[in-house]
Order: C-alpha cells, then structure tokens, then sequence
C-alpha cells in the first residue's frame, strides 16, 4: 500500500478548475518528482495535498488513511509537511524562529540536534540567526524555508520548486541534501522545472499538463523520452 | 469658557504634576488593556476589531449586574476585606468570561464567515462595524440610553504619599493588577507555543498552518485572551468611573483604547502598554495645561500625529512592509 | 415661598451643611386650567395637536416625560369631551438639529395640524424656527431654555418655562441660601451648559474660585477634580447634563470632596440621583420646571399614560401647553392663524405658573424652583424666586 | 532606431544622451550597510548602452540590494550611480523611473486587479503629462495619451507575445504571462536601462529558451538591459558581459566566455562543471 | 487577509468559495448587466435619461410604501439621500479609488459646513457672501485642510492612516467646541441659501425640499461625470495603482504622494460641498453630528453600494440616509437592524451591492475591437497556448464580467465628447 495516495484529485479556484483526474501514488522511501509546465497545476496538486486547499472531488489517503477531508494542520501532526512555493517564510521572525516554528507540530520538544543538522546543511542560516526571516535574500529564504521543513522530521516531504532562485552551486547542494534525506527514510514529493537534476533522482515521475496527469513513468523512462526532453529538458 | 480659547499654563501641572500623573497613569493601566485586545486581534488578523468597544462595555455590563446582585449599591459596602477581595475577584472572572464569550461571538459572526469566503480587509471592517452597531444597540434596547446606577465597591483611601501627591487604594488595586495581567499576556505571546502561533498566523496564516498551527483555534484563543483583558478592564473601569455603563461607554473608552494601541506600534503587545500608559498621560497633562478637560482628545491625537509623522509605525512597530521588494 | 433657615455658619464640613427643608405640598390655583374644559366642546374631528421632538436616540427621555403630559392632557380632554376627539399626532426628531427639518417641515405641512408642542431643545427649535414662522404654525417649546431663540424676531415661537436667564441667577441665589463660599464652576459644551454658565459667571462675582469645561459623553473627569480639589472649594455648580454629571459627583465624592454639588434642570433627574450614588446626597438642583409629583391628581393621571412612572422633568410643562391648545381648540378655533392669535392672548394659570407671553414669547413668570437629593428621588424645596 | 519595420514603436525615439557602447550608467564605490551587515560592499561597474550586462552571484551576495540601490529602494551609504553622466542619489524611486531605469520584481508585483492593458497603461503613464484638470476636462492632450496607450500598449503587449489576454486580469493569467507582463510594464515605462530580477526563476527550459529570445529582441530593440539570473545557461547565452559579485564584493567583470574559466567564479558560483544525470 | 483559507468542514463548498467569491455575480446582476450590454447606444442613452428623469421626480411622485412621510418630509428626505449620496462619491474617491482608508471624513464635511456658515450666517462676525459663493469657497477651503492634513500623514500606511483621519475628524469637531467663533453647541443660524423667490417666499427654504434635492442631483450628475472622466485617465489608473500595490506603483513611476494627495484634496473637496449644502439646507450649523459614528456612516455607504463603482456608491450613500428617515419609528432597533445588515451583506456580498472594478481607459471600445482582432493566435505564438489558461478550462466564462472593458458607457461620460 502507498504511503501517500492522491486519487482522482479535483481542485477548482472558485468556478475555475485547476486540476482534475490526477492520481499520485507515493510509495514509502521513494522521491516522487511532478514536472510540467507553468500553470499546468502542480503548486496547485501539492497544496490540496497538503490540506491548504480542498479537493473538490477524489481522495487523499496517508498510511492508508484518507485525510481529504482533515485540516491543514492536523495532516502537518501526521507526518505530511510542505515547503511552498514562494518559501512562506515568516517575515517578521528571526531565522532561529522561523525555524523554531518548524517545531511546532512536533509534542513539546525542541531539540537542539534538529538545530544543528539544518545549521549544518545551510552554515548562512546559523550566521544569521537573528535576522528576520523577511530580509533575507531570495535564495537564503529558500534555504529557510527547507530548514524548517526538515526541524518537523516528516515522513513525507513535499517540495515545491525548492530550487528556484538558489545559486547553481546549490541547486546541487540541495538535491544532494534531498537524497540524503530520503536516503534517511524520508519520503519525497518533489515539483520541479529543473527536470534533469530532478528526474535524476526520482525514482518515479508524472507529467502533469494543463491541470490533468499525462504521463508517469520511473525517472530513467521519462528522461529518456522524447517529447519530455524537448519540452522540459531543455533539449539538452 | 469665556476670553481666550487657547492658553497655556504649564504652573497649573507643576503645582499638582504627581497628582496627575499617578491619576493618568490609572487611567492608562485601563487604556492599555483594552488597547491589548486591539492589538492581539490586530496581530493575528490584521484588522481593528471595532466591535472591542462593544466587548469591553459587555464585560462592564456584567460587572454591574453581578456587583448589584450581591447587594453592592451606591455606598461602600462594609465586607471584611477578605470578602471584599473574593467578591472582586469574582467579578472580574465573571466580565473577564463575558467579555471573552462576547469575543468570541464577535469573532464566530462577524469574520468566521468572511475569512471563508476570502474577503477582502475592508469587508472585515465594515463587518465588525455592523456588529458594533447590533451590540450597542442591544444594549441601548435593553438598558435604555442612561447609565446604570452606580455601584461602589469601595472608597478609595489614601495609601502613601510620593512626592506630595496622594496614592489611594484604588489607583494602587488597578495599577498593580492591570499591570500584572499585561506582564502575563506579553510572556504568553513571547515565550509559549500559543504565542508562538499567534504570530505565525499574524504573518502568514497559509504558512502557519504548514506549520501544524491549528490556525482557528489561534484566531478564538486570541479573541478570547482580548475578551479577558477587556473584561479585566471592565471590572477597574467601574471601580474608577462609576456611572459609566452604558451604551455607548464603550464607543467612547474604545477610540482611546484603539488610539494608544496605535500610538505603541498596532500588533506588538509592549506598545500597546506603552501606548496606554502615554494616552491616559498625555490626556492628563494636556487638560491639566491647557485648563479645560475639552482639551483631553485633542492633545491626545494632535500627540498622536506627531508621533506618527516621526514613527509612522507607532512607537515600537516595526515596517515589514517595506524590507524587500 | 418656603424657606428653610439656615443651618450653622461652617462651609467645608459636611455636618455644618445648610439643609434646606423639603416642600411638601404645592398650592394649585383654584383658577388652574384643565385639559377636560367643561366637556361640550365642539370641534372637527381631525383637528391635531402634535408634539415634535425627541421621541427615540439618547435624548429621548426628556421628550418621553413631555409627551406623556401631553398626552395626559389629550386623554383628560377627549374623555369629557365627547364632541371634540382632538388627534395626537407624535412626531420624532431624535433631538437632533441637522434631522428635525424633514419632521418639522412634514409637521407644517400637514394643515390639520394647528398646534405644535414642541421642540424640547434649543438647538433644534433654532434650526427650525423659521419653518414654522414660514407656516404661521404656532409651537411652545416646553423645555429650551436658550435666551437666543426668543431674539430671532419669530411670532410663532413660544417658552412654556423661564430661559437660561431666569435659571442663572437662581443658581447663584442657591450657592447663597447654602453659604457656601468658594464655588467651582463646571460647564459642559452644550449649548445649554454654556448658555448657564455665562449667566452664572456673572453673577458669581468672587465666590468663583475655579472653572473648567468639559464634553459630552466623557466620564472621567480626574484633570477637573484635581482643579477642584486644589481650589478647595465648598461648592460646585455644575451647568449641563446628568449624564456627565453623575459620574463627575460621584468621582468628586471619592477624591474627598465634602461640599456642594449644584446643578440645574439637565441635572435634575431620578437617573443622576441612581448614577451618582451616595454622592448625590450633596446635590441641589434648579428646575424651572414645576414639581408634578406634588400635584396629586396630575400625578395619577400622568401614571395611567406613562405606565406607572411619576411626573418627570418637564411633564407639567408638557400637560400645560397641550391644554393651552386645547382650550384654543375648545373655544372653536379651527385654524393656525387664530390659534396663534389666541396664544399669543393667552393669560391662564396652569398647575405650576402663570402662562401669559410678552410681545418675543418669554413667559412673564419667571418660577424658579429648587430642589435636592433625597433618598433615591428628588425632592422639591420650594420656589427660589 | 533599429531596423525591425513593424515593431519600431516598440522602442521609440528617445533622447539617450550616451552613444551606443558608450557607458550610460555608471555605479561607483556602492556599498549598502544594514545594521552591522555590508550588503554592497563598494561596488563599481559600467553599463554600457545597447548591452545585456549579467548581474550573478551566489544567493545573498547583494544582487537585489545592488539593483534596490540603484532604483532608489535603498539608500546606499556611500558610494554613486549616475545615468547619462547625473547623479541618482536621493532621487525619489518614481523620478529614477522616469529618468529612465525600470525593474521587475524578483517576486512578481503586478497590479493584480487590473487587466494585463491596464497594467501597461500605468507603465506608460510615467511619460504622460495630464493631470487632473487634463482628464477632468478630456483636453486633446488627454485623448492623444489614451489613444497612444491603446496602440503602444497593445503593441508592448504583442511584443512580449500576450496581446491575446490583454484584457484579462494581471492575477488569473499565467505564471509566465505574469513574468512578461512585468517585463512589458517596465518597458513601457521607456527604460534607458532596463533592469530584470530572475525573469526566469521557475521556468521551465524551454520556457527559459523563449525567455532569452525575448530579452535578445528586447536589445535589438535599441534597449539596454541588467539581468540578474541564476541559470547559467541562460546568462551564458544572452550576456555581453557579466559582473560577479560574492559577500558584495565584485569579484569578476568580463565577457561570459572568461567568466565561465575564471577560478574564483567557479569557487564562489558556478562550482565544479559535472554531469547533472550523476549529481 | 489571504484569499486562501484553510481547509475546513466544509470541505469542497469552501474551496469553491475560497478567492472568487467576491467576484461571483448574483444571477440577476449578470443577466442585468449582459442585457444592457445588449443595447445599443442610443438606447442606453435614452434609458439613461430615463432614469435620470426618473432621479429628479422622485419626491414628485412621492411612492407610496417607499416615502418617507408621515415622519419625515420626504423632498427633504430625498435631499438628504443625494447628500449623503454625493458624500459617498466623495469618500469613494479616497478609499475605493486610492484605497486610503479614511475614518475622519466628517472633519471636511464639517469644515464645509462651518465654512458655509462663516460666510453666510448673521452669528458670525466675518464679511458675508452670497450663499453660492460658499459652495466654491467651502471647497478651497476643504481642500487646504486636506492638503494640510496629506502632506504630514500620508506617508503612514492601511490602518496607521485610518486612525489619524479619525483623529483629524475628532480635533475638528472638539475644536469647533472650544473654539469660540465656531460657537460650538449654540451654532450658527439663518445660514444663507441660493437666491430666487416664488411670491415671495424663497425657492431655496428650510421647509421645502424639492429644489435643494434638484440642485444637489445636479451636482451629483456633474460631479459623476468628472469623475468619470477622472477615473479613465492617468489620474485614476495611477489611484488603482496605489491601492493594489503601493510600492510597485512608486516604481513604475507613479508619483504615489502626489496623487494620493489629489485624491485626499478630491474627496476633501466634494466633502466640504456637501458639508456646505447641509449648512444651506438645514439654515443652521453646530457641533452635534459631526462625530466618529456618522464618519463610519460615511464609510459604510461607500462599502454597502461597493467602493469603487460610482453610482453605486451613490446608491449606498442614498440607503444609508434612507433607512434612518423611513424607520424612524423603530428607535434604536433600527440602527441594531442596519448593523445585521452590514454583517449580513459583508458576508454574502462583501464587495458591496453593486461593487465592480471601474474602468481605467478612455477608448474601452476601440480597444475590444482591436484585442478581438488581434487575439487570433500567431504561428510564433509560445507554448503557453498549449498550457491552456485557466478561464480557458473552466465551464463558465468570466472574463467578460471581469475584464473591466465593456461597451456601455454607464455614466455617460464618453459618448458626448469622444
Ligand atoms: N488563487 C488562484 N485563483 C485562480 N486561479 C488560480 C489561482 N492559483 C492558481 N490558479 C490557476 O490554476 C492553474 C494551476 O496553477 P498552479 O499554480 O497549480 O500551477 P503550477 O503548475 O504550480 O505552475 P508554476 O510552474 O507556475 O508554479 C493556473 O492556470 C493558475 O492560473
Ligand atoms: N533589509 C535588510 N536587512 C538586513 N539584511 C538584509 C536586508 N536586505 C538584504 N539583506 C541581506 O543582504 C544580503 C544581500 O541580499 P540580496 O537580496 O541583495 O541578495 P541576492 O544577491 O539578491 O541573493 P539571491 O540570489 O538569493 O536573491 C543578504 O545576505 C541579505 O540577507
Ligand atoms: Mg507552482
Ligand atoms: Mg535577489
């Protein structure tokens, strides 16, 4: 059984549909990367997963319970934790605190070690512990904003677009850390525009085009395809 | 008055400063925490929660109610102070719980129903306007536009003496007690996890409830510690004004209360104390120089402006707005 | 009139406190005019009488005590009068200045109204004045005391009670009577404390230790007490409303004050004496008004149509003016223009004064009657001058 | 101007007191201090008219705070940046734009209510002149502005290639969409330098493709550009130059090609070349 | 607030509602609206006319049910339903076109009032001009308070800004108080009224309505169609500017101050108006009523008729003044009854009852035409296309309803001169 399954997900802004028909299945300790284009729904898929929208029809099940209709927060307490897109960082926090609200969920305590592991990964964030969230620069909210989700040690960790404005030095870093941390037991649900870093290390991948799933396939499959490539890869 | 509409007399409040001081900052204590309220909801929604007016005079209501019930009247009862205390209390817990219901009635009516629809920040206002109207309206229908009849709970006796200036027990009981309750609420906000969750929601609510912050229950724990406060004000309001309670009491203490919140920095809880304490001051001193109690609110927001104008988020706000673009 | 003597010559000290001894009863003229007339009057049945006025907002109990006596007077008189059913017709300005055209005009507008009592207020008697003037519709205000209104030079605009002018001087006369020696003089910012307070800083003369001004709707008053307390003063005249002085006597009490708090007909109601507490039983009043409750029979009758409650301020004024139209109607008036005319002619006695109107509408009886706290009601202690 | 015949209003006749290759703005000893962190560390580089210039370096190496400097967001504490030879310092944001420097946003901020036209217009309106009384009265000035902005407008938008939802609203359009309408909007604005902040940040590659074309055409249209990105790339492939910075200090100033070989850009940016598949 | 909300309960309903509700047309709004797009010109214009005519009889007809008497004189009610009307204009500018949120609009209303008063009334000592004069004068003079008031506070942002336009309301209205030439309580009698006598008796009275609310619509008519002008041009592109983004508008070379200033000294300016038209109408000016309450009146008729939209607004300001003066017989149940409203309309319709985004340009229907032409994809086109946008994936069309470009001219306002 999936650890994480996304059947039939219908999503509508208002009267708008955003995404429908799309099945994702996760299975535990597997990276499972959503590529497509711009406004083809991805942001959109993840966000209904993780409860900030609601699903207008379909269903969500976590370790084979269905959570569709669970609140926002109470699926962060299950295990299933986010990093959205735009970073959602706090801007009037300090670093240290943003990252201490990583915590939130978690009973109680506050472990030093979780601090040091993401210190560790992102050396700036511990040079800038005191300043706030909202002036750091794009990419070192980006880093925060990856931090924090990692101080919840969920079983599934939805990225979306981690990437994005980071340094190509650390893009790298960032999927070398995704690794790591899947390697560690942690699930991955990852969009992506940078399919080729991404897909390298998915072990399974869907399209999605225009709101609807077109294609899913291993990693290796769909870099190896062709209409893939062209559109995604860059050609290259 | 008659001859010259302005002058200045700055003798009249060095011949009585300390008097007027320890009075404004009485006066302050009840401002601060009412401005509290306004802060919170502020903090946690971004919105003047203009119905706080009508949750304050709520919780003086009560009050009234419960004091006269217990026999409390027009003189000093004459209880054994242990009574006395235990009755006081009790009083305060009851508006505390009014005030905090009414909060959070507030809150279930007038913006449950528009965060839902996605509404936009003005709607909120007008909304908690509408519900400003209905409330002081009920109680216009139900008590009629006169105060209630006043109740004493006692009769303030002088304690000691600073600077030649008398403090009397009652100053003393609400300075202390607004002062500790505003030291609890400034440690819960800094230091717990509700605190904690307050200004997750307060600065993205999406965000926070990625966080695993159950984002509604933040909202009607921050109403709710607003209610108390208001409540807690309810309670040292009547001590202090007696044949205040009624309709629109709380219109008329709310717009100050409202003013020094904004005057501290909206949404951080030391300006709201700091801009309490300034207000009911700053209203003293300027009646007091200026000779006429008509002055009090004028010098009270031409200080208001001209703080602005240097600090155009109140005194400890600080700008997000502008950190990046 | 009934004076009390004097009590011992101390001031401060609230046992050397003059006090004043209560009236007890209030001769009625055996000429006083009554609503029921003799009962074979003969009128249309649509001929109107209307009270405009505060009916609802804030300000509504004064126009409520107002027109209950009206009222009582229209019952009073169609009950005797099988033939002449005179309607009443209630017409609502909230007291509100920049409201009262659209209800005055709609007033004037109906011809069969050829009687207005009415408007209770100075300020929206003023903005209004000249719509009746315009309509030849006459109207006795039963309650605005502002001096100015009777200068505009309007024929229609009669005062059913003496003017701030009469009630000044009254107030100064009762600092007298209670030899008290250093007075305080707190106005509010209405029209009407403004008005008294003039006329009472000129009469005051040295006594006047302090003054301070405060504003409607404000209910903590420390700057003031403080002014009053460092000016040791054994008395305070305060010239506006219950409202804000309830709270200010009561907050004067706490801080220690022992002497006098002296109000006039804004002050004078059952809802200070419940709000001022304890407090109130330092407080003297001046009402120009006539203290109904005295009045037996008026009394009763006024209970019937208020539901149970006693004659408040202004409701002998009310039951008055209604009869004095009444009586116009009676005598087979069935127009403005000769109800104006018989106003103006009009000499009668009433419960408590003479109404007889010089050439601008001022009542030539200027009765000034004081009263005080006692209990948690007000009491009257007879006529001032 | 240039040559292109159906797309000159694009890029109108504009007074640019500079010749083409010769410096149009220059940034001189820039250094932005916040509390105790130097952002901008005195920093100096040319702009030269008619040049992509690439703006790169690692995240928080002050890029943003290099171009909120010179448009007047941040007030550096030392240090110059002059267009055409006059000083920009302590000019307001809005004079700075008008003087002839537009931006986009690293993070989108169209006018989200208004249509994609109608966020053109506002571009445009920082050339035009009536006032209240001008629109009040409707004078001829008025109308030749409006019509001017339907022509020019749809022309920016046609050229950015989004003239077909023109007339939607900036929030419901695309997330690319949004990217070239704020790219349309500054070049209404007719920018002697136009500055872009990640144009590309989550773009796909063949999206970036049809970006870079886009900015290439935008030079050819006699427009001079600065460009911060972080797709090499796409930096690669459009820049005359590019000037590194690291800690907010320039590091290197030199065409793509040197760029790409010099040791401390590769320690401090680009890191080792390797094959993505084995990362 | 965000647009998102989290999940709830309500599951789907709510994602549905979530974002768009504010710009979800009730079905009667939306057939209204596509029917009277269907017309052609000359028909909207005289359907226009109409209900402009319709506008200056309504005390004429006096309507049974809707009129106001017995209570209040209902040519007077009428005129104080175009006042608050013309109010609501005024304030529309500043907070529903520049997003400045002002709680202290009453403070220009009353300087009109005291202006026209000043000027006019015999309790005043200054030298007397024609009560018309005021009129431009209360305006000037609103409009120097405005800027004087702008140039220190309009730096300060949202809410930072609202309680320092309350504030200036409330030093106004203390100052008038303690101000002795503002004769505060007692307040300023027989102020002057537009010439012109009928048998002697003046046209322009206390007592008659009528001609007070047909000189006011005309202003309100006027006033509209400059507005109208306003709002289609540089000036009200760059207000709509401001209030979406405040910051991105500066960078786009929007003078933010400049023009947040002429919206405050705009609104001023029609505040004053109305403020001197009150004072004219009434004959008599004082303290009362020009308190906080009646400033969130203010406010709220802008909100309740939809910010933004012109005649809405009017509309609002219109049942604002309304509701009042035909309940007056339900004391203060009514006021308990307008609040139910409020929260009942802010929930189900919280861009107001006739709230629409205005539009911005001039030619709105050379530019359908030209987008229609050009819309047709180009082979180059990008791949966006095959993206597919959202409108283009949902059931129902909006757009048209959102775009902000329709045909009609809704205030007339083109037609006659372009
Ligand atoms: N708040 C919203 N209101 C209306 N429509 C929206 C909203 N958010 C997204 N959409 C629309 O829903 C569709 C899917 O958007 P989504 O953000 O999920 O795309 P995406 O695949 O994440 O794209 P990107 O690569 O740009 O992040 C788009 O057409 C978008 O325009
Ligand atoms: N208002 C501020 N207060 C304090 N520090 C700031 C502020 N703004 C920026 N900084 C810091 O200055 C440095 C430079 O930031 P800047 O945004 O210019 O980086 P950048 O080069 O654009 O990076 P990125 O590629 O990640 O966007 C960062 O370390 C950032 O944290
Ligand atoms: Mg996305
Ligand atoms: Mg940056």
């Amino acid at each position: 059984m999936p650890l994480l399954e996304v059947k039939d997900l219908e999503v509508r802004y208002g009267r708008i549909k955003a995404v429908e028909h799309i099945d994702v299945a996760v299975e535990a300790g597997e990276v499972v990367v959503l590529i497509g284009a711009n406004g083809a729904g991805k942001t959109t898929t993840m966000r209904a997963v993780s409860g900030l929208l609601a699903a207008r029809q379909g269903s969500i099940t976590f370790k084979g319970e269905d959570v569709t209709r669970l609140k926002g927060h109470r699926r962060v307490a299950k295990g299933i934790s986010l990093v959205p897109e735009g970073r959602g960082i706090f801007p009037g926090m300090t670093v240290r605190e943003n990252l201490e609200m990583g915590t939130y969920a978690l009973k109680g305590k506050n472990p030093e070690s979780e601090y040091d592991r993401v210190f560790e990964l992102f050396p700036r964030l511990k040079e800038r512990s005191t300043q706030l969230g909202g002036t750091m620069s794009g990419g070192e909210q980006q880093m925060l904003a990856i931090g924090r989700a990692l101080m919840a040690s969920p079983e599934v960790l939805l990225l979306d677009e981690p990437s994005m404005g980071l340094a190509p030095q650390f893009i790298r870093q960032i999927f070398s850390i995704i690794r790591e941390i899947n390697s560690q037991g942690t699930t991955v649900l990852l969009v992506e525009q940078n399919a080729n870093q991404a897909l390298a290390i998915a072990d399974r991948a869907c399209v999605l085009e225009a709101g609807r799933l077109t294609k899913t396939g291993t990693g290796k499959e769909l870099l190896a395809d062709n209409t893939i490539r062209d559109v995604y890869l860059g050609g290259g | 008055m008659s001859g010259e509409w302005i002058s200045f007399d700055f003798g009249a409040l060095l011949n009585s400063f300390w008097a007027t001081t320890f009075d404004g900052l009485t006066l302050g204590a009840i401002y601060a925490l009412v401005a509290l309220g306004y802060t919170l909801v502020y903090g946690v929604l971004n919105l003047i929660n203009f119905a706080h007016s009508e949750v304050f005079i709520a919780g003086a209501f009560a009050v009234v109610f419960f004091l006269s019930s217990l026999g409390f009247g027009p003189s000093a009862p004459t209880l054994p102070l242990g009574m006395l205390i235990l009755d006081l209390v009790l009083a305060g817990i009851i508006a505390m719980v009014v005030s905090g219901g009414t909060a959070i009635i507030v809150e279930r009516v007038a913006y449950k129903p528009l965060r839902d629809r996605g509404a936009s920040r003005l709607a909120f206002l007008i909304s908690a306007i509408g519900m400003s109207f209905v409330l002081q309206y009920i109680f216009f229908e139900w008590r009629g536009p006169n105060a209630e009849p006043s109740v004493t709970m006692f009769r303030p006796k002088p304690i000691f003496e600073v600077f030649g200036a008398i403090i009397d027990s009652q100053q003393l009981t609400i300075v202390i007690a607004a002062l500790i309750m505003m030291v609890c609420v400034d440690q819960v906000v800094r230091r717990t996890k509700l605190g904690r969750g307050i200004r997750a929601v307060a600065q993205d609510p999406d965000t926070a409830t990625l966080m695993g912050v159950n984002r509604e229950r933040i909202i009607v724990a921050t109403f709710a510690i607003g209610g108390f406060l208001a409540g807690a004000a309810a309670l040292f309001y009547v001590m202090r004004v007696p044949a205040g309670v009624f309709y629109m009491g709380g219109f008329i203490l709310g717009i100050k209360a409202f003013t020094a919140a904004v005057l501290g920095g909206i949404g951080n809880v030391r300006g709201a104390l700091l801009g309490g304490l300034l207000v009911g001051l700053i209203g003293n001193y300027g009646a007091t120089i200026l000779g006429d109690s008509q002055w009090t609110d004028v010098v009270i927001f031409v200080v208001l402006i001209l703080v602005l104008m240097i600090r155009p988020n109140g005194i400890l706000g600080t700008n997000l707005g502008e950190a990046r673009v | 009139a009934n004076q009390g003597s004097s009590g011992g010559g101390g001031s401060e000290a609230s046992s050397n406190r003059v006090e004043l001894p209560v009236q007890k009863k209030l001769e009625v003229s055996p000429d006083v005019v009554k609503a029921a007339g003799d009962g074979k009057a003969k009128c249309d049945a649509k001929t109107t009488i209307a009270y405009v006025g505060a009916m609802t907002g804030p300000n509504a109990q004064l126009g409520i005590n107002i027109y209950n006596g009206s009222q009582t007077a229209i019952d009073e008189h169609n009950k005797a009068n099988p033939d002449c059913q005179v309607t009443f017709k209630k017409i609502d300005t909230e007291g509100d200045p920049a409201k009262a055209t659209g209800p005055v005009a709609q007033a004037t507008k109906e011809k069969d109204i050829i009687g207005v009592v009415g408007l209770p207020f100075s300020g929206e008697s003023k903005a209004t004045g000249g719509i009746f003037e315009d309509n030849d519709l006459v109207h006795i205000s039963p309650a605005a005391t502002n001096p100015d209104l009777s200068a505009n030079g309007w024929k229609t605009f009669f005062r059913g009670l003496g003017n701030d002018n009469v009630q000044g001087p009254a107030l100064v006369k009762l600092v007298d009577k209670l030899k008290a020696e250093k007075t305080c003089l707190i106005e509010d910012d209405s029209d009407y404390g403004m008005g008294l307070a003039k006329v009472v800083r000129e009469k005051m003369g040295d006594k006047l230790v302090c003054e301070d001004a405060v504003t409607t709707g404000q209910k903590d008053f420390a700057p003031t007490i403080q002014k009053i307390m460092d000016s040791k003063a054994d008395s305070v005249i305060y010239s506006g409303y219950f409202a804000e002085g309830a709270p200010l006597d009561n907050q004067l009490v706490n801080k220690g004050f022992e002497g006098y708090f002296i109000g006039p007909d804004g002050v004078k109601d059952t809802a200070f004496v419940k709000q001022a507490g304890d407090a109130a039983k330092n407080t003297y009043y001046t009402c120009t008004c006539v203290p109904g409750d005295l009045i037996p029979e008026f009394a009763d009758a006024f209970k019937k149509v208020s539901g149970g409650d006693a004659p408040g301020t202004y409701s002998v004024e009310g039951y008055d003016t209604m009869t004095i139209f009444l009586s116009g109607i009676d005598s087979g008036i069935t127009d403005r223009k000769k109800m104006l005319d018989y106003v103006k002619n009009y000499d009668g006695v009433g419960y408590g004064k003479t109404y007889k109107w010089d050439d601008t509408g001022e009542l030539e009886d200027k009765a000034v009657y004081g009263y005080k706290t006692e209990g948690d009601g007000i009491v009257s202690v007879g006529l001032i001058e | 101007m240039n040559a292109d015949a159906n797309l000159t209003e694009v890029a109108p006749e504009r007074d640019i007191a500079v010749a083409e290759g010769d410096t149009l703005v220059k940034v001189k000893d820039l250094s932005v201090v916040f509390g105790g962190l130097t952002a901008l560390d005195s920093v100096s580089f040319d702009i030269r008219r008619g040049e992509i210039l690439g703006l790169i370096g690692p995240n928080g190496a002050g890029k943003t705070t290099c171009f909120n400097a010179m448009t007047g967001v941040y007030k550096p504490s030392q240090g110059s940046v002059m267009l055409e030879g006059h000083s920009l310092l302590g000019l307001k944001k809005h004079r700075i734009t008008r003087l002839g420097l537009a931006r986009t946003f690293q993070n989108i901020r169209l006018f989200g209510e208004m249509t994609a036209l109608e966020n053109v217009a506002v571009g445009l309106d920082a050339r035009h002149k009536s006032g209240m009384i001008s629109a009040m009265l409707r004078t001829p000035r008025h109308y030749r502005e409006e019509k001017q902005i339907i022509t020019r407008g749809m022309e920016l938008l046609e050229f950015v290639g989004i003239a077909d939802r023109a007339l939607d609203r900036a929030k419901d359009l695309p997330y690319g969409y949004q990217r070239r309408l704020e790219i349309a909007r500054a070049l209404a604005t007719d920018p002697k330098l136009l500055c872009l902040d990640e144009p590309a940040a989550g773009f796909n590659p063949a999206e970036k493709e049809e970006l870079m074309e886009l900015i290439h055409t935008v030079r050819d249209e006699g427009y001079t550009i600065l460009l911060i990105e972080h797709d090499m790339k796409l930096v690669m492939g459009v820049t005359d130059r590019i000037v590194v910075l690291e800690f907010g200090k320039k590091i290197a100033d030199d065409i793509p090609s040197a760029i790409r070989e010099d040791p401390a850009v590769i320690a401090a940016y680009l890191g080792q070349e390797e094959p993505d598949a084995t990362a | 607030m965000s647009a998102h909300s989290p999940l709830s309960s309500a599951g789907a309903k709510q994602a549905e509602a979530a974002g768009k509700l504010g710009h979800k047309r009730p079905s009667w709004y939306l057939r209204l609206k596509s029917w009277w797009n269907d017309r052609s010109r000359w028909q909207q214009w005289l359907l226009l006319l109409v209900v402009v005519i319709l506008a200056y009889l309504l005390p004429v007809i006096n309507p049974p049910l809707i009129t106001t008497e017995p209570s209040n004189d209902f040519a007077i009610s009428c005129f104080n339903m175009a006042l608050y009307g013309l109010v609501a204009l005024g304030l529309n500018v500043v907070v529903g076109q520049a997003g400045l949120l002002d709680l202290g609009y009453i403070g220009f209303f009353a300087v009109g009032a005291y202006t026209a008063s000043l000027w006019t009334s015999p309790d005043s000592p200054l030298v007397h001009i024609p009560y018309l004069w005021t009129l431009p004068l209360a305006m000037i003079v609103t409009v120097v308070f405005g800027i004087a008031l702008g140039i220190p506070t309009l730096r300060l942002r949202g809410d930072y800004l609202a309680i320092v336009t309350l504030g200036f309301g409330e030093i106004i209205r203390l100052l008038a108080t303690i101000i002795p030439v503002l004769k505060g309580n007692t307040g300023f009698q027989n102020i002057g009224r537009p010439p012109g006598e009928i048998d002697g008796s003046p046209i322009f009275s206390a007592s008659n309505g009528l001609p007070w609310y047909w000189f006011t619509v005309t202003v309100i008519v006027i006033v509209m169609i400059l507005l109208g002008n306003l709002e289609r041009s540089r000036v009200g592109r760059a207000w709509f500017a401001i209030r979406e983004d405040e910051d991105a508008a500066e960078i786009m070379g929007v003078p933010t101050f400049r023009f947040k200033l002429a919206a405050f000294g705009t609104g001023a300016a029609l505040g004053g108006l109305s403020g001197a038209l009150l004072a004219g109408q009434v004959g008599f000016v004082n303290n009362q009523k020009f308190d906080v309450p009646t400033s969130i009146l203010f406010l709220a008729a802008v909100i309740l008729g939809g910010q933004g939209n012109k005649l809405g607004v009017v509309i609002g300001g219109a049942i604002v003044a309304y509701v009042p003066l035909r309940f007056t017989a339900l004391g203060g149940w009514k006021f308990l009854i307008f609040g139910v409203v409020l929260v009942l309309l802010m929930i189900f319709r919280s861009q107001g009852l006739f709230g629409k985004k205005p539009k911005l340009l001039t030619y709105t229907a050379r530019i359908r035409r030209k987008v229609k032409h050009e819309a047709s994809p180009e082979p180059g086109d990008p791949p966006h296309e095959a993206t597919a946008s959202a409108t283009d994936r949902s059931g129902i069309d909006e757009n048209t309803d959102r775009s902000g470009i329709d045909e009609n001219t809704d205030d007339g306002d083109e037609g006659g001169r372009a």
